[in-house]
């Protein structure tokens, strides 16, 4: 019974400063909106640019070339072998045949260079599609170093180059985020903080009256911080709308072959509720702190 | 009620407001404080409200020393105490009934007590008429008189006023001080600081007199 | 110097403040304005200081209308007024000395004036010790006479003062009216607002009674 | 003499207001040197985006084939008709032997397919590489329909897929900075002005004091507008100092080939006077914009 007096007492008294300060509550939900929407557009944007190049790992290949020489027996033998290594997760057989036939088709126009050409000089091979978890230099690493104890193997090739410099980019992106995320993530905090103090600094003199009358920290501190949550959820529902309408504006824009770039990187449900989430948290703290600076304890 | 040993308060480390007080107001006394501008009336009285800190000196009140008060013991205290400000100290974006509540909700009185209180509080005052409006729309000696009542409304068991009259015609100010009476005459401890001679030549209560900080007959 | 016709103000549509003021007052009057709390005596020198503006009627300020005065117009007329306000208005966060240079530097004072001017009128009003406090740390009654010494630092042609006494103790007050009387005889016009009757009747000067918004004797 | 004293006023009140106030000046100064730093990390990290896209560019080949019996006047007749095309930076002569052996080296070790080849199959070329400001769709289309009315050339290749992809691409990248850009661009506007409003507004009551002593309205703004300049000024300072920072993180972190992608996209000399500048107008316009809600003119 008390606590439900106090309860609505507290809120009531919270909206009553809402509806007498609009501006400042406007500055402070705006701020709040504006700051979760750049968090958020950063953090999509890295996560979707992450994906899309782990996703390029997928391209990753190793070809095994067979000396020409051996019987189907043997070859069986090798393709249990590598089907069984860890890192294997398909295998697909390419005949000297369809070997080819692939290189003809590559060459195109210029077939005259195959002109005088009696014998099939391609070798067959095994091309080798990795698990998701190895797509990575050390991965193939050791991919290649269990494929080199196998007999009856020609060669081995595989693009280390390019998957070096995929991954060194990759890795490049990642600590990239992780500095200028950091960087936006305090900024975040220390501006929303310091919005909701400055408005609690227009209303000192009120805390001072307050505390004159008789008034307990915890009195005092409540309505303000109720605001901050308040305030803090309706700049999360803010910018669930910005984000809305400028991820809407990047999708029209994006090409379908870059779509994986801009789109929503979680389920939106998980999405709205942690950006709500965050914004009832921001509220809290920023208010919390605010408040330790006008009263005594 | 209250007791005062060879209090001083020094602002600002040379600043001397008050220099060795030492004073007894029993229970349900009614005290009027005066002094030229300056002599330390309104320090006296912040002293007793946990304002400020005496620089030195004891004050006990109801039993408990209050210069050993922790922040955490304060606003019981002030909860017992009412205190009628020199400069009003209303909250300017709350109306005159809502500044009143206010005061009362601190001391933990329920909703429909409220009403009750604050409207007849402002009765006496003069003031029913001005229940919604705010503080800055009232002229000087209206919020003065909010002021009053805010402090009468919660029924204090020790009165501190600091110049409460002073924005306020002759009439109305003997009528707040007959209301003074009244309340002392319930029990209540009254202590008025004031400039007012005709009050105080009028009411014949004991007078403390100020001088530089000192009390002086 | 003020002629005021059929002045009536009205705040917010339905509290009517003054009703049908008709008042001439010459050049080097000394006025007392006195009435009840709430008789409208703050509101009389707000119009005559454009704070307010009048729902009907003129009012004209050596042979200026300023009822028509634009937001452009009233910096100039202040700046020749001087005007004692009743919660003060000092900036808090400047010392005394500060507070009354800035008034001064407004009204277009050089800075060898200004310290010459604050000092002598701080010495007047017994406040050179306090030049550089800031408001909060000084009494009400210091708070007042700091009030007093701003605006009479600018020498206006016209002293407005509102309830200048309230917080002073009956010795202070009288000096101050003296005061007034001093500069009133060098040729300024004073206007002052007050409950006290004693300086009333002590100085015998025209005093127009106000009743709910109207003159009455 | 007058408007001196004025200056010397008015700097030495904007003085002891930011010495009064040093939370606010704080809060003031940090909020425009964060909002400056991110806008200048955006802009830079899509300014050096872009510029290693478009460099992508020089790797436009266009490649003509010339037909095999030809004088070598034909030959240098063709070669002053492509060299005279507005779109051709240079232009290099490959031989039919020389096409031959890039061919051979190409196939490395499985030469043998060339087994039984006796003559050289391929057509000898021109190599254009087009001026950086027509490498682009158009631009190539413009060229090859050139190309195409000279007599004597067999064919023209060039990487037509790659060639939209990557404009696809530049185009997609910059229509994405100018949506978020301007966002952030907003947001920054909003929140320094704001920052600065309510600082203002915790002193409003000092603004209607000064207008009741016969202030005008310039008077009381000054000291105000001159506060806001300061506080771009630092801002723009302590923003330097942290792009400095945080640039020479991601520098130290990036590794040698992705070095264009956080190098200063400027001479640093343009970078911390733009800074600077932009501080400064922030402040000017943040403090004017706020001032005029709070006098009546
Ligand atoms: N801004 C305002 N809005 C609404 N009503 C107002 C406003 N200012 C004054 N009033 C009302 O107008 C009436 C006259 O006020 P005014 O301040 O002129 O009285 P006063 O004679 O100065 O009284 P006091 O002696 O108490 O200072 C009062 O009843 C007051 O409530
Ligand atoms: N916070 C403060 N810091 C420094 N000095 C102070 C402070 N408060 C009061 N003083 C000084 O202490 C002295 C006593 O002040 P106090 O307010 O107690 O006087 P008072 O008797 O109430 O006077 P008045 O009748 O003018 O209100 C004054 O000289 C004043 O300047
Ligand atoms: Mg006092
Ligand atoms: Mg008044």
């Amino acid at each position: 019974m008390n606590t439900l007096r106090w309860a609505i007492y507290f809120f009531s008294e919270t909206l009553r400063t809402i509806k007498e300060n609009p501006t400042t509550t406007f500055i402070t939900v705006i701020t709040i909106a504006i700051s979760l929407t750049i968090c958020c557009l950063f953090f999509g944007v890295f996560i979707n640019l992450n994906k899309m190049l782990s996703s390029m790992g997928g391209e990753i290949q190793v070809m095994v070339y067979i000396k020409d020489d051996i019987s189907s027996e043997t070859l069986q033998n090798i393709k249990e072998q590598i089907t069984n290594m860890p890192e294997v997760e398909a295998l697909e057989y390419i005949s000297k045949e369809k070997a080819f036939s692939i290189f003809k088709n590559d060459l195109k126009g210029q077939t005259g260079i195959l002109e005088g050409l009696n014998t099939n000089p391609l070798p067959s091979s095994l091309e080798i599609r990795m698990k998701k978890d190895y797509r990575n230099p050390a991965g193939i690493s050791r991919l290649v170093a269990r494929l080199k104890l196998i007999n009856d193997i020609d060669d081995i090739q595989y693009s280390k180059e390019w998957i070096d410099k995929l991954f060194a980019f990759i890795r490049f992106v990642e600590a990239f985020a992780l500095i200028i995320g950091s960087f936006i993530l305090m900024a975040t905090l220390f501006i929303i903080s310091n919005t909701i103090r400055l408005t609690i600094y227009a209303r000192r003199e009120e805390i001072e009256i307050m505390e004159f009358l008789g008034a307990t920290n915890i009195f005092t501190k409540t309505p303000f911080i109720i605001e901050g949550i308040i305030e803090g959820f309706l700049g999360a529902i803010l910018s669930i709308g910005m984000l809305f309408i400028v991820s809407s504006i990047l999708i029209a824009k994006t090409p379908k072959i870059f779509a994986p770039l801009s789109t929503l990187p979680f389920p939106v449900i998980y999405l709205i509720s942690g950006i709500i989430a965050s914004g009832i948290v921001l509220g809290l703290i920023g208010s919390s702190i605010s408040l330790r600076r006008f009263l005594k304890n | 009620m209250i007791n005062m040993f060879h209090l001083y308060k020094t602002y600002e480390g040379t600043i001397s407001a008050l220099t060795d007080i030492t004073l007894k107001i029993d229970k349900g006394e009614f005290i009027f404080i005066t002094g030229a501008s300056g002599a330390g009336k309104s320090t006296l009285l912040k002293l007793m409200f946990c304002i400020e800190r005496p620089t030195q000196g004891q004050i006990i009140i109801a039993g408990k020393n209050i210069s050993r008060f922790t922040e955490r013991d304060i606003p019981l205290l002030r909860r017992k105490m009412g205190f009628v400000f020199q400069d009003f100290k209303l909250l300017n974006n709350k109306t005159v009934f809502d500044n009143i509540a206010l005061a009362l909700r601190i001391t933990g009185v329920t909703n429909r007590e409220i009403s009750k209180k604050v409207l007849k509080v402002l009765t006496y005052l003069g003031l029913q008429h001005r229940a919604n409006f705010k503080p800055l729309m009232l002229s000087g000696g209206e919020q003065q008189r909010v002021a009053i009542a805010r402090a009468l409304a919660k029924e204090p068991s020790i009165l501190l006023a600091d110049e409460p009259t002073g924005n306020l015609d002759p009439e109305r100010a003997m009528d707040i001080i007959n209301l003074f009476n009244d309340i002392n005459a319930k029990g209540t401890t009254v202590i008025v600081a004031t400039h007012d001679r005709a009050l105080i030549d009028k009411f014949s209560k004991r007078t403390i007199y100020l001088e530089k900080g000192k009390i002086v007959n």
